[in-house]
């Protein structure tokens, strides 16, 4: 990477930054809107993950990655999403009374 | 073969299905690896060093074990989808209807099974943890008119001969695992679920209950009697325990 | 006689030298330890009978001020890098030095909102809401003191290696960072899941 | 450079060393050393099981252990050096069992209790699994072999590295203490299962810590594999041309990064619990001996753990088995002189069972009370993982034929695995459909197919790999005789131990039972077979003898030989001295033309090509 490509960094650093800062206010917003709990959590989800991108895609250069890192977390995501959606559906499908 | 295999005697309508697919599924672990066996001492014999000074840089060309590999995977298919979940699916979901079948409550606790008959109403009396204490181990709340005629012992269970049952297993404090082996049953007992097993007793005789979870220093020694009896003596035994309530 | 290869120099095949790709593996781990706490928190909140709202008991204003600090603490992350890359060693010690300040208010503010729930009497065996509370925000604090100590290294004893090997001291603050925006990130879902939700 | 290696201490050369060869070295001392104390915690089990309730030979159980420490302390005359840091620490694990074996909350004249024998179960099974095989199987081979096979200097990075040696050290440490503490060691089953666990003594919470380093010890392990691998392999050495041993060792630290953290959670909540007041997996209304639990206890709930703990210990079950795949493959590669049958059938199989065994875990979990929707789930990926295990056996069968079988004390061992191993996986299928392991679960069968598959399997693959390797790190052949009659007294006396728990366990005796089933009437009729299992297991002992002898005897006295004396293909023999150089491995920097196992070439003067040749 060369300075001039790091200064033009610095710009997107910027505003990222500034997105991230919208988003949270955004977010802390919408909480005290006592939306119902199907939106509350839909809302706010989507909003993490919107932040969670910006910060991998740019903070972490996800998005210039290499290739195997992707796909290390490519693996990762589908155990990640495994692991979280057997032990749930295990439970919804107990036998009980 | 299953003479062969040492298994228990089977005791329930439902425990040979249980023990047909532990037999077929041990004919095909047998044949696997007496033909695997078979061919391994006649290549260790037939190629050993002394035999076979130069080894065959190819080895084998022949395709066989693909379809052998193939032949499992299609077994394994066959027990799938003809034994395994169809079974299960029985165990779990097409249980008798309740009027039909005896229903008992079965609470593990360290180390003892405890077990909760309705009564002639049919009905669990209503149970609260403040109540418990040793001569009353399940808290039944006697005053509830429900409770009035549950009967309760401890590592006793009666069943009549013939009927279904319905078994809701509960634990008080770890996990326990409430096991038939005479009726190829088992579940564990897990504190906050309460989950129901169902069989339906053959054979009169006198049987255990074993606990089949760690669940402690008395682990080894919390052990059950389970009296399969005909229906008369079952309501005969019935009556005398509620008479001496 | 051989030396290790790849340390800083990035490999033909990966494009990677060995810490990045290092860092990106440890965090893939990262990634499944706190994705089973949320697992634990879903089957925790989903089976429980009640479940206060975090807004109702927990400090909101002090948790946005909280992630206002940490997202800072990023870019003061980021720009540190990005100074060394244009070989700017000062600038690098007064981001790196506010990245750490930074880390140090989060954790003073972390300080005041536990005390003040201990101060209430609010303790992780108070009731299922407040033991996830706690476990996380614990969880995720050791996280943050973590990448403080690796911080603090590189602003002091760890930054010689400018004067010996810039481009391994440049790869060295990167993976760092990497690290700390990690930290961020499960921030940014804890606080929704936790305080908002 | 070249001078600073004459300068350093004795300290940074043997104990905090950052050479791969040494770690590989403390690793293999350490775990073998844990092998030996869960091997030795498992005889005393034995001994209840055999005779329940009756005093305990105590004498005769640690005097071997202290002889051979002493032994081994006195061989050359006090000298330091390997053999006495093992047999100082086999004094010590002598004073250790004497101490706890004596304690009256233990064994009250020598009459062993219940408690005392849940402990001895639950450490013998972690400290098998987590620090006897695993650091074995990975941080000992994987460590020493892999950079060598790969043609690397050193692992990427050396000081993770011994970072993660003394980890798994402390990890070791805190579970060793925890038999000191008050109730002794953990007592809930190598599963700690809550809310057992939960209420159990001081030990568990040991324990967890101790489990806490253990895994960061594997983390920081895996990840240093995974990079070395990736990119340090020589010129030329593409993927397909790896030993299969590298390639199982590149799948397994897969498993360990990805499949420990979620233990690693539960093991802090369980803390949390244990030590915070929380109840993450204790439900509301507990009443334990008696008394209803405060009410702000409760709205957890115990599955969780069995969920977390299996989608680890699933994988970790591959994880003790695929390192073992790889060395027996290498020993028999070498050993009929000819390549693997369909190696890139191994490698495919081995990364998609590495994958499947993300998906299996809850086939420990079909009496939980499942639904017949997951229940089907987890049958099918049950039975679909069996698939690449057989391609991969099949393939070791295959590749005999056409051999020119050597029969030495390595392929004695590598070949031994294979039907045992068979019989292991064998008996897994059974368990895996649901319906036959509503019979089978937590029986003896259970203990059986998992011994079969991690004792005559496993080990004997590891056995297989120091009788193998010991030259590339001695210069010097371990002595044949001796490893003869190591291998075929193990190989009978496994089987006496193992193959009657199959037999028990189908008759329906349960596991973990202190009296071994005594007042069970449906265990009477296989009660005999479990002095006969422990006179296995004694005998088994015994045969441990001739290798602990062989090992450090034939440090000075084994055949001497050179440098390649299997006359091997890969890199590890072909382009290092043995052995290999102190910094760096190798004296110039190999380069890869050919695939691994480039025996009897058609044409060529010598039975073998090794990698680096033009
Ligand atoms: C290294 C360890 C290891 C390995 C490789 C396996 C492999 C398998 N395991 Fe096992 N398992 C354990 C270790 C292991 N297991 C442990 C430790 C436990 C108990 C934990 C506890 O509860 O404490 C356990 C428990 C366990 C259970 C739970 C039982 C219960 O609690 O009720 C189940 C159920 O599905 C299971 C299934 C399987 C299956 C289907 C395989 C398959 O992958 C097997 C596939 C292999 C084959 C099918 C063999 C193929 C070979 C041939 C065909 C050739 C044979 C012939 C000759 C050589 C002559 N295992
Ligand atoms: C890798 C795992 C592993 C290994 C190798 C073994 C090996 C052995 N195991 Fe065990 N075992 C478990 C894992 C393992 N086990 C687990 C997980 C459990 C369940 C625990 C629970 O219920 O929670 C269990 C339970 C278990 C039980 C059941 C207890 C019960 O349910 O009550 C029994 C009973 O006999 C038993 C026996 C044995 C025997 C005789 C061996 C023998 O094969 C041992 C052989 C050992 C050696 C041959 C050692 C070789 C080492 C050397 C010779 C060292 C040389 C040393 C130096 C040079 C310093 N084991
Ligand atoms: Cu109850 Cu074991
Ligand atoms: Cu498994």
């Amino acid at each position: 990477m060369s300075v001039n490509n790091v200064k033009s960094h610095i710009k997107v650093y910027i505003s990222i930054f500034v997105a991230l800062m919208v988003l949270t206010v955004l977010t802390v917003f919408v909480s005290y809107l006592e939306l119902s709990i199907g939106y509350a959590v839909t809302i706010a989800m989507i909003v993490a993950v919107i932040k969670g991108s910006l910060v991998a895609n740019y903070f972490m250069h996800l998005i210039s990655e290499k290739k195997v890192i992707y796909w290390v977390l490519i693996l990762t995501l589908v155990f990640f999403v495994i692991l979280m959606l057997l032990p749930i559906l295990s439970t919804l499908d107990q036998v009980s009374r | 073969m299953e003479k062969f295999l040492g298994l228990p005697i089977d005791a329930s309508a439902s425990g040979h299905e249980v023990d047909n697919l532990i037999v077929i599924i041990h004919y095909l672990m047998f044949v696997l690896f007496i033909g695997w066996g078979i061919f391994f001492m006649y290549t260790i014999f037939r190629f050993r060093k002394t035999k076979n000074p130069v080894a065959d840089y190819h080895g084998v060309k022949s395709h066989a074990s693909n379809y052998l590999e193939i032949m499992v995977v299609a077994f394994e298919v066959v027990l799938l989808v003809v034994f395994s979940i169809p079974l299960w699916a029985k165990r779990v979901n097409d249980f008798p209807k309740e009027k039909n079948a005896v229903v008992v409550n079965v609470v593990g606790e360290q180390f003892a099974w405890n077990i909760h008959y309705p009564g002639k109403d049919g009905k669990f009396g209503k149970q609260d943890i403040k109540l418990i204490d040793s001569d009353n181990p399940l808290g039944l709340n006697r005053s509830d008119e429900d409770a009035k005629d549950d009967i309760t012992t401890i590592n006793e269970l009666y069943l009549p001969v013939n009927k279904p049952v319905i078994i809701n297993i509960r634990s008080k404090d770890v996990i326990h695992s409430f096991k038939l082996p005479v009726m190829r049953i088992g579940q564990d007992a897990i504190p906050g679920l309460d989950i129901p097993v169902w069989f339906t007793p053959t054979v009169k005789g006198e049987y255990e209950i074993a606990c089949a979870q760690l669940c402690g220093l008395g682990h080894y020694r919390m052990k059950g009697s389970l009296f399969i009896v005909t229906e008369e003596e079952f309501n005969n035994w019935l009556e005398e325990q509620f008479s001496n309530l | 006689m051989m030396e290790i290869p790849y340390t800083s120099k990035p490999h033909s095949e990966t494009g990677l030298y060995n810490a990045k790709f290092g860092i990106w593996l440890f965090i893939a781990s990262e990634v499944m330890l706190f994705g089973a706490l949320f697992t634990a928190y879903i089957l925790l909140r989903v089976g429980a009978s009640e479940w206060p709202k975090g807004a109702e008991i927990l400090n909101v204003p002090l948790a946005t001020i909280n992630t206002v600090v940490l997202i800072s603490s990023s870019i003061t992350m980021v720009m540190s890098w990005a100074s060394l890359k244009m070989n700017e060693f000062s600038k690098y010690k007064v981001y790196m030095l506010l990245t750490f300040l930074l880390g140090v208010v989060f954790l003073v503010i972390k300080f005041f909102e536990y005390n003040a729930k201990f101060h209430h009497g609010y303790f992780p065996s108070t009731n299922m809401f407040f033991a996830t509370y706690f476990t996380l925000t614990g969880l995720h604090g050791l996280h943050v003191i973590g990448g403080m100590i690796v911080n603090f290294y590189f602003l002091t004893i760890g930054s010689k290696m400018w004067n010996t090997d810039k481009e391994r001291f440049t790869n060295r603050i990167e993976i760092a960072g990497l690290y700390w925006h990690f930290v961020d990130l499960v921030w940014i879902f804890l606080f929704p899941a936790l305080y908002l939700l | 450079m070249d001078n600073h290696q004459h300068h350093e201490s004795f300290v940074k050369k043997y104990i905090f060393s950052q050479d791969h060869k040494i770690i590989g070295i403390q690793y293999g001392i350490t775990s073998l050393l844990f092998l030996l104390f869960g091997f030795y915690l498992v005889t005393v089990m034995r001994w209840q099981l055999a005779y329940p309730m009756e005093a305990f030979p105590l004498e005769r159980f640690v005097y071997p252990l202290l002889g051979i420490g002493v032994i081994l302390l006195f061989i050359r005359g006090l000298k330091i050096g390997i053999h006495s840091v093992v047999g100082v620490s086999l004094i010590l694990l002598a004073g250790v069992s004497w101490y706890v074996a004596t304690r009256d909350e233990n064994m009250p004249n020598r009459i062993m209790l219940p408690e005392f024998y849940n402990q001895l179960g639950a450490m013998h099974g972690t400290i098998m699994v987590f620090l006897g095989v695993v650091p074995l199987a990975v941080g000992a081979f994987g460590n020493y072999i892999v950079p060598l096979q790969i043609g690397a200097p050193d692992m990427a990075f050396p000081k993770l590295n011994m970072s993660s040696y003394w980890c798994f050290f402390v990890g070791g440490v805190t579970m060793l203490v925890s038999f000191f503490v008050p109730g002794g060691a953990a007592n809930s089953g190598w599963t700690s299962y809550p809310p057992l666990s939960d209420i159990a003594t001081t030990g568990q919470t040991l324990w967890l810590l101790g489990m806490v380093f253990l895994i960061t010890s594997s983390l920081l392990g895996s990840v240093n594999f995974i990079i070395t691998i990736v990119q340090l392999r020589a010129k030329g050495l593409s993927f397909m041309r790896l030993p299969f041993f590298v390639w199982t060792q590149f799948v397994t630290s897969f498993l360990l990064l990805l499949a420990f953290p979620p233990l690693e959670a539960a093991g802090i909540l369980q803390l949390m619990d244990r030590v915070a007041g929380t109840s993450f997996f204790l439900p509301s209304g507990l009443v334990v001996s008696g008394d209803p639990l405060p009410a702000n206890i409760g709205g957890g709930t115990p599955l969780l753990w069995q969920h977390l703990f299996w989608f680890l210990a699933h994988p970790e079950v591959y994880v003790l088995i695929l390192p073992a795949l790889g060395i027996v493959a290498e020993v028999i590669a070498n050993n009929t002189r000819k390549p693997l049958w369909g190696y890139k059938s191994l490698v495919y199989a081995t990364i998609f069972l590495g994958f499947m065994s993300f998906i299996v875990w809850a086939h420990h979990m079909f009496m939980t009370g499942m639904g017949s929707t997951i229940n089907a789930f987890f049958q099918i990926t049950t039975m679909i993982i069996s698939i690449p295990s057989i391609v991969i056996l099949s393939a070791m069968f295959l590749s005999l034929y056409g051999g020119s079988i050597r029969i030495n004390t390595p392929m004695l061992f590598a070949l031994a695995f294979l039907p045992m191993f068979g019989i292991g996986g064998l008996t897994g299928l059974p368990l895996g459909l649901s319906t036959s392991d509503i019979h089978l679960h937590d029986t003896y069968y259970v203990i059986g197919h998992f011994h079969y598959v991690v004792a005559p399997g496993t080990i004997f693959a590891l056995f297989a790999g120091i009788y193998y390797w010991y030259p590339k790190l001695t210069k010097r052949k371990m002595n044949e005789a001796l490893g003869k009659i190591h291998f075929w007294g193990s190989f009978v006396a496994m089987n006496v131990i193992f193959f009657p728990m199959l037999i028990q366990g189908l008759a329906g005796v349960s596991r973990r039972l202190y009296d071994g089933g005594q007042t069970y009437a449906h265990a009477q009729s296989v009660l005999y077979l479990n002095e006969v299992m422990s006179i296995g297991a004694w005998s088994l002992a015994f045969f441990q003898m001739f290798f602990i002898v062989n090992l450090f005897l034939s440090i000075k006295k084994g055949k001497e030989v050179d440098d390649n004396p299997w006359e091997a293909t890969t890199l590890d023999w072909a382009a290092t001295t043995s052995p290999p150089l102190a910094h760096g491995n190798f004296a110039q920097v190999p380069e890869v033309y050919r695939g691994p196992y480039e025996y009897s070439v058609p044409g060529s003067d010598k039975d073998f090509i090794p990698q680096h040749q033009q």
